[in-house]
């Protein structure tokens, strides 16, 4: 593998990102599974980097992933992705922040759209006009929230309490990354690194002192597939696309996957625990499996934020051996409990995975 | 040139999607679907290449358009610069506009998916949240979510999350006007038609199989398209 | 894990892979038919066979695919599928490349039948 | 003549056999061009120097030759060229030939086959190179058990900037891939390939012998991507599509057979002179069949692959072309004066 290949082709997508003053917008996923990461990247932008961030009550889903699971119509997605924007151009804002991929991607298809079929975008403009009477601009700079982190990785090193590497050895970790399939699969360019090589996470990595894992199934997904894990009947689909990545990670002894889409993380944590009780089978060394983590908290876990507060505990997969391997201080009595220390009880231990009560 | 093949080159994605494909089989190579399903992209582009109309019928009743899970990845490859994962997006709008979709298992899915996600955007202002993610219906989310749901309150503060409340941050409230907002635009963008197709064509598939439709999760047709699998859908 | 038992009842079981895995695959049929009948070489699958075969018009038997699944090591199933052919030797008048049709049916079905599985 | 490949030396030495005064400016030290790193050409596997030697041995001493002269400059001044190169070397000519070649396809721009980022990933040039030096290994100098070539690379493909095919990558394939087996008996060897255009005499008659003497496989599909496994194995994903399944093979080696592009420098002199690039970015000729070699202006010709992708045996017929087409425009000139 030559490493100097990767940085030519990364120097062929370079993506303009804002450096202040974010509409940020929430994600469906993100917020259900892991509402820990979007408090982690407001803090971090904010408190640790002193950005303004606006975090509007108003806004909703744009709802991706009812368009991708086809029950929603593309008229009525881009009549909602104008509202958003309208309540950005509202708020007086230019630069929009998407924590969600799939939001981000459509996003970026829609001003792709509109681009070439500019009746198209008309008529999403009279829409949004006669449903709730708002207008809206374009926004000026559209990024998603890990092209945020990635373009302020290096302040963040600054500040790190911590660096993804072994206490012990001194190497750097080991680290698996993927990239959600609309980060930019489906417009290259749109995506720091491009399609073939993402650079955003691995930027983050090799910045927090980990080394990146290229291994066969890398650029697979991770399955979601929106109606494939919706209907059961179908998630047969959804987890052997998982399998498949695991398979193919595993040789390489990955210490942790991070993850840039609000899905993927959810699908490869939960997928592990549940590949474990159908077959027995675990990923990590000794029981364990190999932790998936956001990639906010991994810029939390490196700025020394308490695991518990950014929330790891809600992780099916256990995060304690590779906060030990790095050395990262935590209470692990308080890893259940509640936010004034109050006792919660704690999640029955699955069969096979290895599993941290305290 | 048949009546199918124009409805679908109305349509904008198809427009975007298909530019004369040469059977490469691209697509297919790094389709998930196509290794997990018994489904090629390719096959998909070229019938609808023929401008066939029994062809397209066909497809538009098969159980091959359901498969795709829309991860775009045939975007990045086709040498010809088309995406057969957005002809797709236009062949199951097809289908759910003239009530084809009952005509296959994975395709009367999509009242499962319309009385989920599709509802739960016009209840809650996004696809999902964790009141709805019940443990029953998502054995797979493990013995970790059964506990943050058992708790949630407490989590969800401890994590940050404005749980239910009033104003900005992760899982609030959204109000009744933002909501009425979306619900209108549901309205005039023809995404309350869609939903009143897919019930209307839903009902009529659920007498001819005596089954009752009901109006939520809770009925026998709902866990019926929601747990039904032939296992001929993939590799024996 | 051998002897695991599933405890948690999920609904739905791992999807099969069915991607052609070539280098997993035994190419031990390959390989004895290769020996037994080498013109399996000179086929570029033009189709002529199969759009000449009786039993093709009959059952979805394609000689053309049969060249090519023994080739790749998907063995899997292929004696049923060989069984279709009636041995009229059609295909072999029609091959624009000579292949030894017939006598490379009876090489797969013998390769099938004896082969090192 | 712009240009001291196959077309510049062909149409050189027939241009002073007529009789006239020729100037050959090539930018490298040697003549030859792309032929000089061939090592055997298709279809008979005869070596690229015999055909040089031929080429250059023909040229006479009415051929001024000057090399490593990169042309930046053709201006037309009174009915006459002048023509100048970089390092201040100027000429003036009556006509000017161009015959600018083609450059390679630069691999590493399909990104997802992984040129300059996997070890053992390499171009059909670098493998003319490897037989030239008589030695096919690995990066970590073991020989290959299993080699897969990729047609159509930068090829047949939108998503490269180029629609068109570059007609020779086929049978060089072919070529390169029995030269493997005859190097490497024990070497599995793969072509992926999306049509088998076997255009020229003798060709598909290699193709077959490919098949019946050295049991080279043909897999119809294009490489969709490749990637490194943890052992150091080139992983390729293509779709056999005539079994309609995706599949998975690893390689130890992977060639990319790189197709023809209109090279840089002629796109400049031809936007200077006001030359038209059709959608492909080869020159346009007056008419693609009756008037091949002829430009819109009076006086400049092309031969070669200038005008697109050509074999060595079509390159040197429209190199003698346009030397009979030279001669006619002076002959009507002449009658004229």
């Amino acid at each position: 593998m030559k490493h100097e290949g990767k940085k030519l082709v990364w120097q062929e997508y370079q993506k303009e990102i804002a450096d202040d003053h974010f509409f940020y917008a929430r994600s469906c996923i993100r917020q259900t599974f892991f509402p820990g990461s979007e408090k982690v990247f407001t803090k971090i932008l904010k408190d640790e980097l002193g950005k303004d961030v606006y975090d509007s009550e108003h806004h909703t889903s744009c709802t991706g992933i009812g368009y991708h699971a086809d029950a929603v119509p593309f008229e009525t997605t881009m009549t909602v992705v104008a509202r958003q924007f309208a309540l950005m151009t509202e708020a007086g804002y230019e630069n929009y922040a998407a924590s969600c991929i799939t939001s981000f991607g459509l996003y970026t298809e829609i001003l792709e759209t509109w681009h070439h079929f500019p009746e198209v975008e008309a008529k999403a403009r009279e829409f949004l006009f006669k449903a709730t009477g708002r207008e809206f601009k374009i926004p000026k700079n559209l990024a998603h929230a890990s092209d945020i982190i990635y373009k302020f990785r290096h302040e963040i090193a600054e500040k790190a309490k911590y660096r993804l590497v072994d206490k012990n050895t001194g190497k750097p970790l080991r680290v698996v990354e993927h990239i959600g399939c609309h980060y930019s699969k489906m417009f290259p360019h749109k995506g720091v690194g491009g399609a073939e090589y993402p650079y955003v996470l691995t930027g983050m990595i090799e910045a927090w002192g980990g080394e990146v894992i290229d291994y066969p199934e890398r650029r697979h997904c991770c399955g979601f597939g929106f109606r494939q894990y919706i209907v059961q009947a179908n998630r047969g689909y959804s987890i052997a696309c998982s399998k498949k990545k695991f398979d193919s990670m595993e040789p390489y002894e990955p210490d942790m996957i991070i993850t840039n889409c609000p899905g993927c993380p959810m699908f490869l944590d939960r997928w592990q625990y549940a590949l474990s009780e159908m077959e027995g089978k675990t990923y990590g060394k000794n029981g364990n499996g190999i932790p998936v983590f956001t990639y906010e908290e991994v810029a939390g876990l490196v700025l020394g934020y308490d695991p518990w507060e950014i929330g790891l505990q809600v992780h099916q997969v256990p995060a304690e051996p590779l906060l030990d391997k790095i050395g990262i201080e935590y209470d692990p009595g308080s890893k259940f409990k509640g936010p004034n220390g109050e006792d919660l009880g704690h999640p029955e231990a699955p069969s096979y995975l290895k599993f941290y009560k305290e | 040139m048949g009546k199918l093949y124009d409805k679908l080159a109305e349509d904008v994605r198809f427009v975007e999607s298909l530019k004369a494909c040469i059977n490469c089989g691209t697509c297919t190579a790094i389709c998930p679907a196509a290794e997990f399903y018994n489904y090629e992209p390719r096959v998909i582009a070229t019938t609808v290449q023929s401008q066939d109309d029994s062809k397209i019928e066909e497809l538009l009743k098969s159980e091959t358009i359901w498969y795709c899970g829309e991860c775009m990845s045939c975007k990045t490859r086709c040498p010809r610069g088309n995406a057969p994962g957005l002809l797709i997006i236009a062949l199951r709008s097809l289908s759910q506009d003239l009530g084809y979709f009952t005509a296959s298992e994975k395709g009367r899915q999509q009242l499962a998916i319309k009385r989920t996600i599709g509802e739960w955007i016009l209840k809650y202002g996004y696809c999902v949240n964790p009141d709805l993610l019940n443990p029953r219906l998502h054995p797979e989310q493990g013995p970790v979510w059964e506990w943050e749901r058992d708790n949630i309150e407490p989590v969800m503060e401890k994590l940050g999350a404005n749980y239910h409340g009033d104003g900005p941050g992760a899982l609030r409230r959204m109000s009744d006007d933002d909501l009425e907002e979306i619900r209108r635009i549901f309205d005039i963008t023809g995404g309350t038609e869609r939903f009143d197709k897919i019930e209307k064509f839903s009902e009529t598939k659920a007498e001819e199989m005596h089954l009752e439709l009901g109006h939520d999760i809770d009925s026998e047709y709902f866990d019926y398209v929601y747990t039904t699998n032939n296992s001929k859908h993939t590799k024996s | 894990m051998a002897g695991t038992v599933e405890k948690v009842r999920f609904g739905f079981s791992v999807n099969k892979d069915r991607q052609i895995d070539y280098d997993a695959n035994l190419k031990d049929i390959a390989d004895i038919v290769l020996k037994a009948e080498p013109t399996i070489n000179l086929c570029i699958s033009c189709g002529t066979c199969a759009s000449t075969c009786t039993a093709g018009q009959f059952t979805d038997f394609s000689l053309r695919k049969m060249i090519l699944l023994v080739r790749r090591g998907e063995t899997k199933g292929l004696e049923n599928e060989i069984s279709k052919c009636m041995l009229c030797g059609k295909c072999q008048l029609a091959c624009p490349r000579g292949v030894s049709t017939r006598n490379l049916i009876l090489q797969i079905h013998k390769a099938l039948k004896t082969g090192a599985l | 003549m712009i240009g001291g490949g196959a077309a510049g030396l062909e149409a050189s030495s027939a241009l002073a056999s007529l009789g006239f005064r020729v100037v050959l400016v090539e930018k490298e030290d040697e003549t030859g061009g792309h032929i000089k790193n061939w090592h055997a050409l298709f279809p008979n596997r005869r070596p690229g120097t015999e055909v040089l030697q031929a080429l250059r041995s023909k040229l006479s001493k009415e051929v001024e030759l000057f090399s490593g002269k990169t042309v930046t400059e053709i201006k037309q001044v009174q009915g006459r060229f002048e023509v100048g190169s970089a390092d201040g070397w100027k000429a003036e000519a009556d006509a000017v030939l161009l015959t600018t070649g083609f450059s390679l396809f630069n691999a590493s721009k399909k990104e997802e086959y992984g040129y300059g980022i996997y070890d053992n990933v390499i171009t059909s040039a670098d493998l003319e190179s490897a037989f030239s030096a008589g030695k096919i290994t690995m990066k970590n100098g073991e020989q290959p058990k299993r080699i897969g070539f990729v047609h159509c690379v930068g090829s047949r493909d939108e998503k490269a900037g180029n629609i068109y095919c570059s007609k020779v990558c086929c049978v060089t394939a072919v070529k390169q891939a029995i030269e493997v087996k005859q190097f490497l008996p024990e070497c599995e060897v793969f072509c992926f390939y999306m049509d088998m255009r076997m255009f020229g005499r003798h060709y598909e008659e290699l193709y077959k012998e490919a098949q019946e003497k050295y049991y080279i496989q043909f897999i119809r599909g294009r490489l969709s991507e490749s990637t490194e496994d943890h052992t150091g194995k080139i992983i390729l994903k293509v779709e056999d599509t005539l079994l309609g399944k995706p599949l998975k093979i690893g390689v130890d080696m992977l060639v990319l057979m790189v197709g023809m592009e209109s090279p840089d420098i002629t796109r400049k002199l031809g936007s200077e002179l006001g030359l038209l690039n059709d959608s492909d970015r080869f020159l346009v000729s007056a008419d693609q069949h009756i008037s091949a070699n002829v430009s819109e202006i009076p006086g400049l010709f092309f031969a070669g692959t200038c005008t697109g992708p050509k074999n060595i045996a079509d390159t040197l017929a429209d190199a003698r072309s346009a030397a009979l087409a030279i001669a006619g425009y002076f002959e009507n000139n002449s009658n004229r004066s």
